[in-house]
């Protein structure tokens, strides 16, 4: 189970980074970025995964002293958590700064946004 | 996108395909582990007496790794307060804002105005209930964010009030740092949640200070995501 | 080698004798090419009388300081050069201030007489008194480079800057001569020699057949017999150091007048069955000819 | 058995649904499809055992982020007055 | 102590705040901030100043009460300190600096600032791998804000392309922390063992990590991004962009490769050398100033990275050297990007309005040596001490590619200092505001302050303490005084210095010293001609004169090194006064930091690690006949030729002193060359004959000095500019004290020194004389000139003598030199380059004589006819050197006697035998006294045997001979001085040909071609930057794959 979460997480974000890669339009780009940012959600979160364990709470059905034994590893998940909400303010900012791009030049082509090179 | 193969395409499928090699030796040489490691095994074992908090990740986000979680609080703080920027430099013309892909009307309006207190409650208790259940700040920041959302849809013509929802913002944001340092002054160092009584494990009022840490959270965060969306949303007089 | 008083009246003698011997020499010299071209020819003492006339001419004319003293330089030049050098080998009388300094000395005092010269020439303002500075400088430079090279071949080959051990080694057969031991380097200095003596065909600096040009241009009268009396004497100086360095040196004047004159024949009969060059044609020529002996002579060693 | 089938559909579907993402001439039906793939990782995530992370990128990564897209993109489409 | 977390939760509290406040009560968010910034920077300047002086230890922070790994924490040490302390004060300068952009843009932007500086020094405090993330994404978005704050528009797609790229390094550094954790069970960076490098695994894991970190560096040439930023963000946040983030994120990346083991180093040391080298010589092609900046930065931070690569080799070193390269380049770049923001056009040659603030100059002036490590800053140390390591460690290569690569950068930062001085400011003079000048002022202060610290807590002597230095430095403050005041106080200073240390010297210090430092005072007799207070003048000339005085009594490799160093430093700038001295000087710091870099080279393969090195241990090595000592000799004795200008290494002397000032021309022609000759001198006392693939190479060095010698004569027949002629005659004559001194004998070197005393004397006395012509006709060609002897006699005297002097004709002193020369080359065994020391001598004939020809013979030119002597103060130091010739010419043996005893000590011979006057040798004999009198009697006889006969000549105009009194109608066509020498350009002109410069030029030509064209990879195009990013991560990753297996 593990490995086809991590399996589609590595594709999904190959073809997240294909999209954001190829896509001229801006927003396009973004979606590319977050699908590699879910991409490595799931990659994240499949490595906290043990087979057979329940989620790491310490509730009725996790006896706290077998709790060693019965929970999988939490730390992936604090991780996740705190990598969505910042891929959640960074998707924000892109998507504020095409708009900006977007009023600039009335056009969402990444390739015309270069005066600035060299 | 007007042709598939560009060279630019294929230069992309080659270095993705390349780099896929990489990730493919990750995958293919990973093992999950047969125990939990040590770290995990430690959070495990003492989260309910260090900490005393059921849910074990929200012990982990709120105060093992709490630094982390200020941070990811900031970064929001950070977005919203940059998105405001970004935009607040390009004024949208006026009269024309709502996201116009949805129609508000009457039934919606008054919905909001239904939903909206119990989707504000539901929020809250998410957050408020963090330490015992899945869920925590983060996710009833977002809840508040949705009724917020709705608003927006519903009456896209109004303004709400940028003052309290900054207001909020910043002062839970000030408040979750105040606890911080407390924990440093009365208990084990920064963040530390024992600067209040664990309380009964898995009680409501247990954890420590974390009940009042995710409920700061979910508040700034649902602050937060609100600012982002209006500011999305419409910028005149951001 | 120390000084004594005496030695200045024996420097004078030295002089006295070798002006005229040089006054008579370049005439008889004029003569023979006279009558090889089948012409008449000088009297052998027109030399006497032209420096007379010109000592007696009175000038009023400077061009400046410089000017002045560019005739100075000159015969102090030539003078000195006679007198750093000793003329006649083995005789105490005729050693005059060689005890001043080495055979280096004798080739930098070269200069000495054609800086001035130049200085002099070159304030006189004339056009092409420069021009003939010019050329006499750019064709000097080339030529006399052979001879520092021999002159260095030989320094190794006797081991001493000292002209007078120079020549003492020469000494005992015609066969301890420079021109035998060392042909090379004989040879090498020769090129040299040809390319200063201010003969054809390496004489467009002074260009006599021509319109007036070269450094003594505007200069005339008492400076012009200075000249004079340098351009007899100099050419002897010169030959000096020749004889003393490649030609065994010289014991007695008997042997002294034949073997200058000798040498200073080289010149003349180079002269005359040669068109002149042109300058950068002789810079060319000692470039092509005289360094590659020269540097034979040196590796030679 | 049954939990691993149903995570490989629902991990084939959210790589159907990316496919649309990229593939898609609509930029609206690439934001749409791009939330949907984040609704299915939520699922997986839940699969994987992790109800905080499910809950986190449903609310988050499917909800919100979709929502900031469309406003983007309302404010796009005013502005040039023609689809993008 | 205040603990650390305090600096973040200041950093968060205070953003929080500035959310609460109004909008419109903008003051007040600024207030906050800078309150905040400034606690910031309050405890971490306590932090560095407790850890510095032992009072505090290192603190350890946990966080949550509990112990890492199981909780987050922090570590406050040394290195944290320093660096927190230059990023806050940074952050809160640029925020002074920033006050108008941000009062602009609201409160927000006041309150991103704080975080973002919040950010930077988590990042420095954290130990735990995923807070490294989070940190770096707050930096990201802050980042991704305050570019706003520019007013350039284009700042915005710059912005956008930095996010895209952050993107694709979050991505591999998510990927690479999460199986690191799954490697090691925690995600603490203590916790991550060091390990082999390899590419499965934990390992791969570890280099997606690395990876990451090191594109956050920018690296050449996956940095298109991070370039478009520093060009169009606020000049106030490009500061805090280049010196703090970037020397932030290295550290991140350091502490990362720390704990990954030495395994990993090559990689860093690989990628810095290429970020180094790949983006100076881009640099190369670019006339924009902050994108200049920019690729400086990446190159710098590349720089670093190699000094991180050597971590394994430096030990205890590390800090000190890689702090002192990025804390010394944060300072120099902040300093640089605050200038910038005075400087209204974006041209590089638009920074000449800086010229009208004397301290912005010196500013620039202290960045730029900064940047380059030169003495006395704090990156001079660093680079000393990475050299010797690098060395001792078999790295040599490294340390060429570093070279290079400085001197790269040295070429770009020194041509546009050079723009800056020379080119005509094409935008009005703007005025500058204070804030601003202030912002700058603070980062030269604390450059210098940086230096004193490094300077004190190296094991290096302090430069700074050096009297010599300092005293130099003095005039900096003394500026505002009339020059004369200066020019008496440097005379003054640099008598006083002799007369101080005369008594230890040893007879060939001695004769060193005389020359280059009282030369040095009677050649500022000359410097009393210029009226009002000559900015800019005195300062470096000190500083060059400092530098002489260190040479002289360096006893050390790094006191000898720190010397070189900083007088090439003063003559850059002296030299650099000049008129159309811009691309003379620029090839000049060129060819001599090139040279010094072959010093450094040498001096490190010598020292072989064991530091201070006395200079004396150069002939241990050679008694040793270490396999490096040939090694050594080649490198030092090129070092010392640049300064000697061998042919070869020559075509910067001629521009560099021919447009150098009136009294700069002496300085550096006469005294500055000899320091060369000093380093030559000293090398070979100590290293003697040294052979190399079966060459000597002491016989190469004759070779070289003989062509010098005759090409530098050579060209300089066929100069028409004076000073050019004179320029090129010292090339030649330094060929001849070089060629003296390679033929290793007692009277070569005997003949070096006579060298150095008599070519100081003449070439200072020609310099000034033609300087002097030059001040009157305002012009240097000469063939616009002529017949000046009667309007500057006095002149024309001190070139007569000096020319006299110069070409050997005996009496006066040259003449002494060419006995000397003669016998020493008898004394050699090698005849070849002999014939060229032949050739050259008459040539050198000629050229003087077209000099005092072409000047003041021949016709006097119309506009020339109202002409005045030379100004007093130009011509009075001739004079004293007029009189010193002569005397020295009669009495050679007043200073030679000592010097040739103490030769005889090194040598055990006594090639010379002075007996009353006369002084003999194996050879021949000499004696000055009787060659004076002789030739002075007979000139005198003759000369008033003329008189008699002719005492009443009159003065006639020069047209009254030949031209029958007839003026031509254009003076000048009867003046022969143009192309002079034209029999011999006939003949000799193809050894005219520019081969050297054509060489050296087709060299930079390349560089700056390829440079124009490798930079258009940088298209723009913020996909092709990023998928540059991912191109770059591959290619290193199958590099280094392939590279393990």
């Amino acid at each position: 189970m593990y490995l086809v979460a991590m399996a589609a997480g590595f594709l999904l974000i190959l073809m997240g980074l294909y999209g954001a890669l190829t896509h001229r339009n801006i927003l396009r780009m973004i979606v590319g970025f977050t699908l590699a940012d879910s991409g490595v959600h799931l990659v994240l979160v499949a490595v906290g995964y043990l087979p057979g364990r329940t989620a790491p709470i310490l509730d009725s059905a996790v006896p706290l002293d077998e709790a060693a034994q019965r929970i999988i590893d939490p730390v992936p998940q604090a991780l996740v958590l705190t990598a969505i909400v910042i891929g959640l303010g960074i998707t924000a900012l892109m998507l504020a700064y095409a708009y900006r791009l977007f009023r600039t030049r009335k056009s969402l082509d990444i390739a015309e946004f270069t005066e600035l090179k060299w | 996108m007007t042709s598939r193969f560009t060279l630019r395409n294929v230069a992309v499928l080659t270095l993705l395909a390349l780099l896929g090699v990489a990730f493919w030796t990750l995958g293919s040489g990973y093992t999950p582990d047969a125990e939990l490691n040590r770290t995990a095994a430690y959070y495990a074992q003492n989260t309910a007496s260090e900490i005393g908090a059921q849910n074990v990740v929200t012990a982990i986000i709120v105060t093992y790794r709490g630094l982390d979680t200020l941070g990811e609080v900031t970064v929001l703080f950070l977005t919203a307060a940059i998105v405001a920027l970004v935009l607040g430099q390009t004024k949208a013309p006026r009269g024309s804002s709502g996201s116009g892909f949805l129609p508000s009307g009457e039934l919606l309006t008054t919905g909001t105005q239904m939903l909206l207190p119990i989707i504000l409650l539901f929020g809250a208790y998410v957050f408020v209930n963090g330490h015992l259940t899945p869920g925590g700040g983060f996710q009833g920041g977002a809840i508040l964010a949705s009724g917020m959302l709705l608003l927006l849809l519903a009456e896209p013509g109004r303004r709400f009030g940028h003052r309290i929802i900054s207001r909020v913002e910043s002062l839970s944001g000030l408040t979750y740092v105040f606890i911080g340092v407390l924990g440093i002054a009365l208990a084990g160092g920064f963040l530390d949640n024992r600067i209040l009584p664990l309380g009964a494990f898995g009680s409501i009022l247990s954890a420590g200070a974390i009940p009042l840490i995710y409920a700061l959270i979910g508040l700034k965060v649902g602050a937060e995501f609100s600012s982002i969306l209006e500011s999305l949303e419409e910028t005149e007089d951001a | 080698m120390t000084f004594e008083w005496i030695q200045i009246a024996y420097a004078a003698l030295t002089l006295f004798i070798v002006i005229n011997y040089g006054l008579i020499m370049t005439a008889v010299v004029r003569k023979i090419g006279a009558r090889v071209g089948g012409r008449y020819g000088i009297p052998v003492w027109q030399n006497y009388i032209d420096l007379v006339k010109n000592f007696a001419l009175r000038s009023k004319i400077s061009h400046g300081v410089m000017f002045y003293l560019g005739p100075v330089f000159r015969l102090t030049g030539g003078i000195g050069l006679l007198l750093f050098v000793p003329t006649i080998y083995g005789s105490v009388m005729f050693q005059n201030f060689s005890f001043a300094g080495d055979l280096i000395l004798a080739l930098y005092f070269i200069f000495f007489g054609t800086l001035g010269m130049a200085l002099g020439a070159g304030e006189s303002g004339h056009p092409l008194a420069a021009i003939g500075v010019s050329r006499g400088l750019a064709q000097v430079t080339a030529a006399e480079l052979p001879l520092a090279l021999a002159v260095f071949a030989i320094s190794l080959q006797y081991q001493t800057l000292n002209i007078t051990e120079i020549v003492a080694a020469q000494q005992g057969s015609i066969f301890n001569w420079t021109l035998f031991t060392n042909p090379v380097a004989t040879v090498a200095a020769m090129f040299a020699f040809v390319g200063t003596m201010m003969r054809s065909p390496f004489d467009v600096v002074i260009a006599p057949q021509e319109i007036p040009i070269g450094p003594p241009t505007e200069y005339h009268s008492a400076y012009l017999a200075l000249m004079q009396t340098n351009r007899v004497l100099f050419p002897v100086a010169k030959v000096v150091i020749y004889m003393n360095l490649f030609f065994g040196g010289a014991t007695n004047w008997a042997e002294f007048s034949i073997k200058v004159f000798s040498i200073y024949m080289v010149s003349v009969l180079i002269g005359v069955v040669h068109p002149r060059f042109r300058v950068e044609q002789s810079i060319r020529f000692f470039l092509k000819w005289g360094l590659p002996v020269g540097v034979l002579a040196i590796l030679m060693v | 058995m049954i939990a691993l089938i149903a995570t490989t559909g629902f991990a084939l579907a959210m790589l159907i649904a990316a496919v649309v993402a990229l593939r898609t001439r609509a930029t609206a039906v690439a934001v749409i499809a791009a939330g949907l793939v984040s609704l299915f990782a939520s699922v997986l995530f839940l699969f994987l055992a992790a109800p905080d992370v499910a809950m986190t990128e449903a609310a988050i990564g499917s909800g919100l982020t979709t929502f900031l897209f469309f406003f983007v993109l309302g404010r796009i489409r005013r502005e040039s007055g023609h689809d993008q | 102590m205040v603990s650390a977390i305090y600096i973040i939760a200041t950093g968060l509290g205070a953003g929080f705040l500035i959310g609460l406040l109004k909008d419109d009560r903008k003051g007040d968010a600024f207030f906050l901030a800078v309150a905040a910034l400034a606690a910031m920077a309050w405890i971490s300047v306590s932090w560095t100043l407790a850890l510095t002086a032992g009072v505090a230890e290192p603190q350890q922070i946990i966080t949550a009460g509990v112990q890492p790994p199981f909780a987050i924490n922090l570590r406050m040490g040394l290195a944290e300190a320093g660096l927190l302390s230059v990023i806050t004060l940074t952050g809160l300068v640029s925020a002074f600096y920033l006050r108008p952009a941000l009062m602009q843009l609201g409160r927000r932007a006041a309150a991103v600032l704080v975080i973002l500086v919040m950010a930077l020094s988590g990042l420095v405090l954290t130990r735990d791998v995923f807070n490294l993330f989070v940190f770096f994404e707050l930096i990201v978005i802050a980042t991704g804000g305050l570019v706003l704050l520019s007013n350039d528009k284009r700042a915005v797609a710059a912005g956008f392309k930095y996010l895209v790229v952050s993107q694709v390094i979050s991505v591999l550094l998510l990927i690479g922390i999460i199986f690191t954790y799954h490697a090691q069970g925690s995600l603490n960076i203590d916790d991550i063992p060091a390990q082999p490098m390899a590419f499965t695994g934990a390992g791969l894991a570890l280099f997606l990590v690395l990876i990451a970190l090191v594109v956050e560096l920018k690296p050449f040439p996956a940095n298109g991004w991070a370039l478009d930023i520093y060009e169009a963000a606020h000049p106030g946040f490009s500061a805090l962009f280049s010196a703090a983030s970037a020397t932030t994120a290295l550290y991140a990346a350091d502490k990362l490769f720390a704990v990954a083991g030495p395994d990993w180093l090559p990689l860093a040391t690989g990628l810095g050398l290429i970020s180094f080298l790949g983006s100076n010589i881009l640099a190369l092609a670019q006339r924009s100033d902050r994108r200049l900046l920019g690729y400086s930065s990446v190159g710098q931070i590349g720089l670093v990275l190699v000094v991180l690569g050597q971590r394994d080799i430096l030990g205890d070193a590390y800090l000190y050297v890689a702090g002192g390269i990025l804390i010394t380049h944060a300072i120099a770049k902040a300093g640089l990007f605050w200038l910038s923001g005075l400087v209204t056009g974006r041209d590089l040659a638009d920074w000449a309005v800086l010229r009208a603030n004397p301290v912005l100059v010196l500013a620039f002036a202290s960045f730029v040596a900064m940047l380059l490590g030169l003495p006395p800053f704090a990156g001079f140390y660093a680079k000393w001490d990475l050299a010797h390591t690098l060395v001792a460690a078999d790295r040599l290569p490294v340390l060429v590619l570093v070279l290079i690569g400085a001197l790269i950068e040295a070429g770009y930062l020194f041509r546009w200092f050079g723009m800056a001085m020379k080119r005509k400011s094409a935008v009005a003079f703007p005025g500058f505001a204070l804030d601003k000048v202030t912002a700058v002022i603070i980062a030269m202060v604390a450059g210098w302050g940086l230096g004193y610290i490094w300077g004190a807590a190296g094991a290096h002597p302090n430069l700074m303490l050096a009297t010599p230095l300092a005293f130099a430095l003095l005039f900096l403050v003394l500026e505002p005084l009339p020059a004369w005041a200066k020019n008496l106080l440097a005379i003054a200073g640099l008598l006083g210095w002799v007369a101080l240390r005369y008594p230890d010297y040893d007879p060939l210090q001695l004769v060193f010293a005389l020359v280059m430092l009282a030369g040095g005072a009677v050649i500022l007799l000359a410097s009393f001609h210029v009226r009002g207070r000559r900015l800019g003048f005195y300062p470096p000339a000190m500083l060059m004169y400092a530098g002489l005085a260190m040479l002289i009594d360096a006893q050390t490799s790094f006191q000898f090194f720190a010397a070189w160093e900083i007088l090439t430093l003063g003559s850059y700038f002296l030299i650099l006064r000049g008129q159309d001295s811009e691309p003379h000087a620029l090839s000049y710091i060129l060819f001599s930091l090139g040279g010094a870099f072959a010093i450094l080279a040498g001096f490190a393969l010598a020292a072989m690690g064991i530091q201070p090195f006395a200079l004396v241990n150069l002939a241990a090595i050679a008694e040793a006949g270490l396999a490096i000592a040939p090694w050594v000799f080649v490198l030092l004795a090129v070092g010392f030729m640049t300064k000697t200008a061998a042919i070869g290494l020559h075509i910067w002397l001629p521009g560099a002193h021919a447009e150098a000032e009136t009294d700069v021309s002496p300085m550096v022609s006469g005294i500055l060359l000899k320091a060369g000759l000093f380093g030559l001198w000293l090398l070979l006392i100590y290293m003697g004959r040294q052979t190399l693939w079966g060459v000597d190479l002491t016989h190469v060095l004759v070779w070289i000095g003989a062509l010098s010698a005759f090409l530098g004569a050579v060209l300089a027949i066929f100069q028409e500019d004076a000073k050019r002629l004179l320029a090129y005659s010292s090339i030649s004559q330094m060929g001849y004290a070089l060629f003296g001194l390679a033929l290793m004998n007692h009277l070569g070197w005997l003949l070096a020194l006579m060298f150095v005393i008599n070519h100081f004397v003449y070439k200072s006395m020609l310099f000034l004389a033609v300087g002097g012509v030059k001040e009157r006709t305002h012009t240097k060609l000469m063939y616009k000139m002529g017949g000046l002897i009667t309007l500057m006699p006095f002149t024309f005297i001190s070139v007569l003598v000096g020319i006299i002097a110069m070409s050997g004709v005996p009496p006066l002193s040259g003449f002494g030199g060419r006995w000397v020369f003669y016998n020493a080359i008898m004394a050699s065994d090698l005849r070849l380059p002999m014939v060229l020391i032949f050739i050259t001598g008459p040539i050198g004939f000629l050229y003087l004589f077209r000099l005092i020809h072409t000047i003041f013979l021949g016709q006097l030119k119309d506009e020339h006819r109202k002409l005045r002597e030379a100004p007093f103060w130009i011509v009075l130091p001739q004079m004293l050197f007029v009189a010193f010739l002569i005397a020295f010419a009669v009495l050679p043996g007043m200073m030679l006697r000592r010097v040739d005893a103490y030769i005889a000590t090194i040598t055990g011979d006594q090639a010379l035998t002075w007996s009353g006057r006369v002084i003999t040798s194996e050879f021949g004999y000499w004696n000055p006294i009787a060659i004076a009198a002789v030739i002075g009697a007979i000139f005198v006889l003759v000369l008033a045997l003329l008189l008699a006969i002719n005492h009443n000549a009159t003065r006639v105009k020069q047209f009254n001979i030949v031209f029958s009194a007839e003026r031509p109608y254009k003076p000048q066509t009867t003046h022969f001085a143009w192309n002079f020498f034209a029999p011999y350009r006939k003949a000799l002109g193809f050894l005219e040909s520019p081969v050297v410069t054509t060489f050296w030029g087709a060299l930079t030509d390349s560089l700056h071609a390829s440079a124009d064209f490798a930079r258009r990879i940088y298209t723009g195009n913020g996909q092709t930057y990023a998928l540059q990013v991912v191109a770059f991560v591959v290619a290193v990753y199958l590099i280094a794959m392939g590279g393990v297996s």
